[in-house]
């Protein structure tokens, strides 16, 4: 008997106790933490891993970004321009693919060539619109030759990117 | 209700039998519109609040998008619902399936009829008020599993047996304990029971002061009120985490809307019940002895009512905010251990006093001894 | 114990059956004979000073070039706290070996993921069903000779 | 479904059901309430991880080991790179070292935070889970300032880290130490201690030290069970052997040792013993390099090494053998989930249906880790 009403008393205790947090909580505005997203936008520290941009002019078309990518995101097609320096025809950066993982920017030798900006609304209607195309377009090239540097690693890991 | 029917129909010549029936009936339409808006009102405004609480309770907002202070976003909500497709099983049993949400909103609205609003705003004043809204609130269980039964769905049945068995059971704590509360002012009118508990400050002459037994009375049924709106922690029929949605599994748009306003409807009923039978009702405290208009003492006393049914409200949402949930065998320990033998010594002791002590109650006594 | 001497008792217990000790894997490992597997196994779990109380990781290896297949036990004891790997190698086109559920109940899933991915059968086992992929899949994915379905019911891959 | 045996019933609980944490399928036997068999089916989340590793270079890999445990992306890939620096023989600065056991321990806490709300939620209280996800989103502020990133970090590289800490991260690391303490006893006021709460977890489930070691149960599930063991003390990697810290094992204060409440209360424990750990490094974090000198190209000689980790859920292992080229030869990855998972049709028998949840909840799988 004593059991019984020693767990009722400690039943009715800890359920006070617990409603004792949850009004200090519900009374009180201060308490809330969430942000109005739209309105009130959070600025995203330094080195935010954001939409991927590329600064087409001092790339060197070297491909170290779209050797790395795990998943397969950065299209890069070269040509040798009138001077024999490779020049990035097609840049192209599948937004949807990207992990962002930063392995490119890593492996970019140049600076401040690929970076990350600080960028994280960019949805889009079609997965078309996602691709985010850098390339310069037409080169006046030297020679005909054309690399397709399109790297076979990670052909895998499209579904795995989410 | 009644009254307003006689008195019209007094003034009336008794040779247009036809006439009066179809002006009863009007009148009896119009009241029923009138109880029907104001409770959808009501039941959209506590989604509204039952989101805001939690919001507020789990350090966040809540809705805030639709009208101000997202006041508008239960119309939003009714809109949408009404939007969706409605779904109805290929295996469902058709019949028991629609008809559910239908008898469960039926049976919510029609417990508001025998509250007593203010003095002399009611819908019927009926003399055994209390008895029917324990009659009238038990068939919420039949409808539920009507639809749980209708669904053809494995967890549906899950749910609409535990709804059952869940409300069954927790009836007779209800009773038992209403029962200590009733003796006192010895009617079952729940007009009765209000203006029995007049005067003493307003607020000593309740049913929940009068003597020691009435207080755990009080606590008792609201517990079990909370099990019989199945809300957490007792909120085992339709358990997410558990049996997905319980009875109302399948039920999409307007039929689970009819579902889910039930469930604020019930909350009313029980929150009204209790304070009525023990927080005095409409009884204004303190400054109900000054006299005023009387408009202005029926709007008073209305508010008065609705603000103690909301508080009551409030903390059964708090509580859901709060607790987690019991498990089945642990709800019926809690019912078939607790509660009931609680409940039956209490009404016992609550006999033995007024047996005893007649109607008085504790605050009767001091006042004897401090006028003596 | 060190690895080291924990082959030593199991060559002492076994004999010919263990086949290699191998040093450079980490933790060392000792090479055994198919058939002995499940023997083994139950020695190294209840033999005295042995204890190897769990099984951490049963993996199946597909070694193409060598023609066989290989299962690896990663042993633990954490009442002793020495580990070993245990190694049996297959036939690569008809894969069988003892199943050691009923030594280590936590194997029954490894060997269905080995069975799944790699096709290895464990004989004795209760319930050697695919467990990641889909009942009807057809192949062995982890394979070095795995080719990739051009469909799978209605969908493209 | 048919079933010769009539009286019981067959039950698909998932892959879309509110508490199996993602995709689970639980194929479950019911006799009414009570289960008499639970069939775990897997592999809705199945990516080949394995496969694609074979595919990928070495540091290719890394990103992917994020998306095994991604509640603690961190730890896991800090498994990964410990794998591939043993093969490699790769010695880490002392910096990164402290950096490594800094993310790991802080990513320990908000692992286990989403533990705790999660189940918290299946148990019916919401709340938690509320203030859980807050604390949460403060370790994720720290880590987007270490790294850029929310969830999948990819922060812990073969050799090292893949940058240094900024300006900052130690002060607003600090501030949230600080912080934490008095929340994880509001936490305990709210939920651990609660007696419905301990009702429902006391004597459930209950695994056995035994059992633990058959189903090589590992992690907090296997210390609940009363062993002490934890490779950050039995096998110190990194600089854990510096550091002062306890580790709890479970004591049965509720009921039996190695029941659910017990599981659940070494989340808690663990995660004030990581707070601790994370403060300790703060105070060794001395100028160095971030990463020690790793080539581009990854050539590990040809080898094979089983390395295992302690993470949030149990131990990690990589068992990884290379051929000497760029790319694994085989990855095989012992994800703690997929053991401590396969112990539920044993445990989950003559339990009812809401003790299932609980012991879904309590054991804290995570599906994208099981699958792969």
């Amino acid at each position: 008997m004593a059991g019984y009403f020693k767990k009722m008393y400690h039943s009715i205790s800890t359920v006070l106790t617990g409603l004792g947090i949850t009004i200090k909580y519900g009374i009180n505005p201060k308490t809330e933490v969430t942000q109005q997203y739209p309105e009130v936008k959070r600025e995203p520290p330094e080195g935010f891993r954001g939409k991927l941009f590329v600064d087409i002019n001092i790339c060197t078309g070297c491909t170290a970004c779209a050797r790395i990518c795990p998943v397969d995101a950065i299209t890069l097609k070269t040509v040798r321009d009138e001077n024999k320096k490779l020049r990035p025809v097609l840049f192209d950066i599948d937004n949807a693919r990207c992990i962002y993982c930063g392995l490119c920017v890593e492996a970019c030798p140049v600076d401040n060539c690929l970076y990350f900006e600080k960028k994280y609304e960019f949805s889009a209607y079609s997965k078309e619109d996602l691709i985010s195309h850098f390339g310069l377009g037409e080169v006046k090239p030297a020679e005909s030759k054309t690399e397709d540097k399109k790297t076979e690693a990670g052909k895998e890991g499209k579904e795995a990117a989410q | 209700m009644t009254e307003l029917i006689n008195r019209i129909l007094s003034g009336m010549s008794p040779t247009m039998p036809l006439t009066r029936l179809l002006i009863t009936i009007l009148i009896m339409v119009v009241s029923a519109a009138i109880v029907l808006a104001v409770s959808l009102l009501y039941e959209g405004f506590a989604t509204y609040a039952e989101r805001k609480v939690a919001g507020d309770i789990q350090a966040r907002i809540g809705p805030n998008r639709v009208g101000p202070y997202g006041l508008l976003q239960f119309v939003a909500d009714g809109v949408k619902l009404l939007l969706k497709e409605d779904i109805i099983p290929f295996y469902a049993d058709r019949w028991l399936f629609i008809i559910a949400p239908y008898i469960v909103f039926t049976v919510s609205f029609a417990a508001f009829v025998p509250l007593s609003y203010s003095d002399h705003v009611s819908i019927a004043n009926l003399n055994v008020g209390v008895l029917y809204m324990i009659a009238i609130s038990s068939v919420v269980s039949m409808a539920i599993l009507m639809g749980a039964w209708g669904s053809n769905n494995k967890w549906s049945l899950f749910g609409g047996m535990r709804a059952v068995a869940q409300i069954v059971s927790y009836e007779i704590p209800i009773v038992l304990s209403l029962l200590a509360a009733i003796i006192i002012p010895a009617s079952l009118s729940m007009r009765d029971i209000i203006a029995y508990q007049s005067g003493g400050l307003g607020i000593f002459r309740w049913l929940v002061f009068n003597n020691p037994f009435t207080l755990i009375a009080f606590f008792v049924y609201f517990i079990a009120a909370i099990a019989e709106v199945n809300r957490t922690p007792f909120d085992i029929p339709e358990a997410e985490s558990e049996i997905v949605a319980g009875y109302h599994t399948e039920y999409t748009g307007m039929r689970f809307a009819f579902f889910f306003m039930a469930e604020y409807g019930d909350m009313f009923v029980v929150s009204a019940i209790a304070a009525t039978l023990f927080l005095g009702g409409w009884q204004i405290p303190f400054i109900g002895g000054i006299p005023m208009p009387v408009w202005l003492r029926e709007v008073l006393q209305v508010g008065v009512f609705f603000t103690k049914v909301f508080l009551l409200i409030y903390v059964m949402m708090w509580i859901r905010w709060t607790l987690p949930r019991l498990r089945v065998d642990q709800l019926m320990e809690l019912c078939w251990k607790y509660l009931t033998p609680i409940a039956l010594f209490n009404l016992i002791g609550a006999s033995v006093w007024v047996l005893l002590l007649h109607d008085r109650g504790v605050y009767d006594i001091i006042a004897r001894v401090f006028t003596r | 114990m060190e690895p080291k001497k924990i082959y030593g008792i199991l060559s002492e217990k076994f004999g010919g059956k263990i086949k290699q000790f191998v040093e450079n894997t980490l933790p060392p490992s000792v090479l055994v004979e198919t058939d002995a597997i499940a023997d083994v196994c139950r020695f190294l779990k209840e033999g005295d000073g042995l204890d190897f109380t769990s099984l951490m990781c049963l993996s199946g290896v597909d070694l193409k070039e060598q023609g066989r297949m290989a299962v690896v036990y990663h042993l633990h004891s954490m009442k002793q706290k020495h580990k070993i790997t245990i190694k049996v190698e297959l036939d690569r086109n008809n894969p069988h070996v003892q199943t050691v559920e009923q030594v280590w109940p936590g194997a029954n899933w490894y060997e269905r993921e080995a069975y799944d991915l790699l096709g290895i059968v464990f004989d004795g086992h209760s319930d050697l069903r695919r467990i990641l992929l889909p009942e009807d899949w057809e192949g062995h994915p982890l394979r070095k000779d795995y080719v990739y379905p051009k469909r799978y019911h209605t969908w493209d891959v | 479904m048919t079933n010769a045996d009539e009286k019981f019933m067959q039950v698909n609980m998932g892959p879309q059901h509110p508490s199996t944490h993602g995709v689970l399928r639980l194929l479950v036997t019911t006799d009414g309430e009570v289960l008499s068999g639970v069939k775990p089916y897997i592999g809705y989340l199945h990516r080949a991880l394995e496969k694609i590793a074979e595919r990928v270079t070495y540091p290719q890999f890394s990103p992917f080991t994020d998306r095994l445990d991604y509640l603690a992306s961190m730890n896991c890939n800090l498994a990964y790179a410990m794998t591939v620096e043993k093969l490699l023989n790769i010695e880490v600065p002392r910096r990164a070292q402290i950096l490594r056991v800094i993310m790991a321990e802080l990513n320990r806490i908000s692992s286990h935070l989403i533990a705790f709300g999660s189940f918290s939620s299946d148990m019916g209280a919401f709340t938690p889970f509320l203030f859980g996800i807050r604390e949460r989103e403060f370790i994720n502020d720290l880590f987007e300032i270490a790294c850029g990133a929310r969830l999948t970090y990819n922060y812990i590289r073969i050799g090292g880290v893949s940058k240094d800490i900024p300006g900052g991260f130690i002060e607003k690391t600090r501030e949230f130490l600080d912080y934490f303490p008095a929340k994880i006893k509001e936490y305990n006021e709210l939920l651990s201690y609660n007696a419905i709460f301990i009702k429902r977890l006391a004597n459930i489930a209950v695994i056995s030290p035994d059992d633990a070691f058959d189903y090589g149960i590992t992690g907090p599930n296997l210390r609940a069970s009363g062993i002490k063991w934890d490779l950050r003390r039995e096998e110190p990697y990194l600089i854990y052997n510096e550091l002062d810290f306890d580790i709890p094992v479970g004591k049965g204060e509720m009921g039996k040792t190695g029941d659910a409440w017990d599981r659940y209360m070494m989340r808690i424990y663990e995660m004030e013993q990581s707070a601790k750990i994370v403060r300790q490094c703060l105070d060794l974090l001395a100028p160095g390099d971030y990463t020690a000198k790793v080539s581009k190209v990854l050539k590990p000689p040809a080898g094979e090494v089983y390395v295992r980790a302690e993470n949030p859920r149990g131990e990690l292992g990589f068992y990884l053998i290379s051929d000497g080229s760029t790319k694994p030869y085989r990855l095989k990855i012992r994800a703690p989930s997929f053991a401590n998972l396969s112990i539920i049709p044993k445990l989950a028998r003559g339990v009812m249906i809401a003790d299932l949840v609980a012991i879904i909840g309590s054991l804290d799988i995570i599906l994208p880790e099981i699958d792969r």
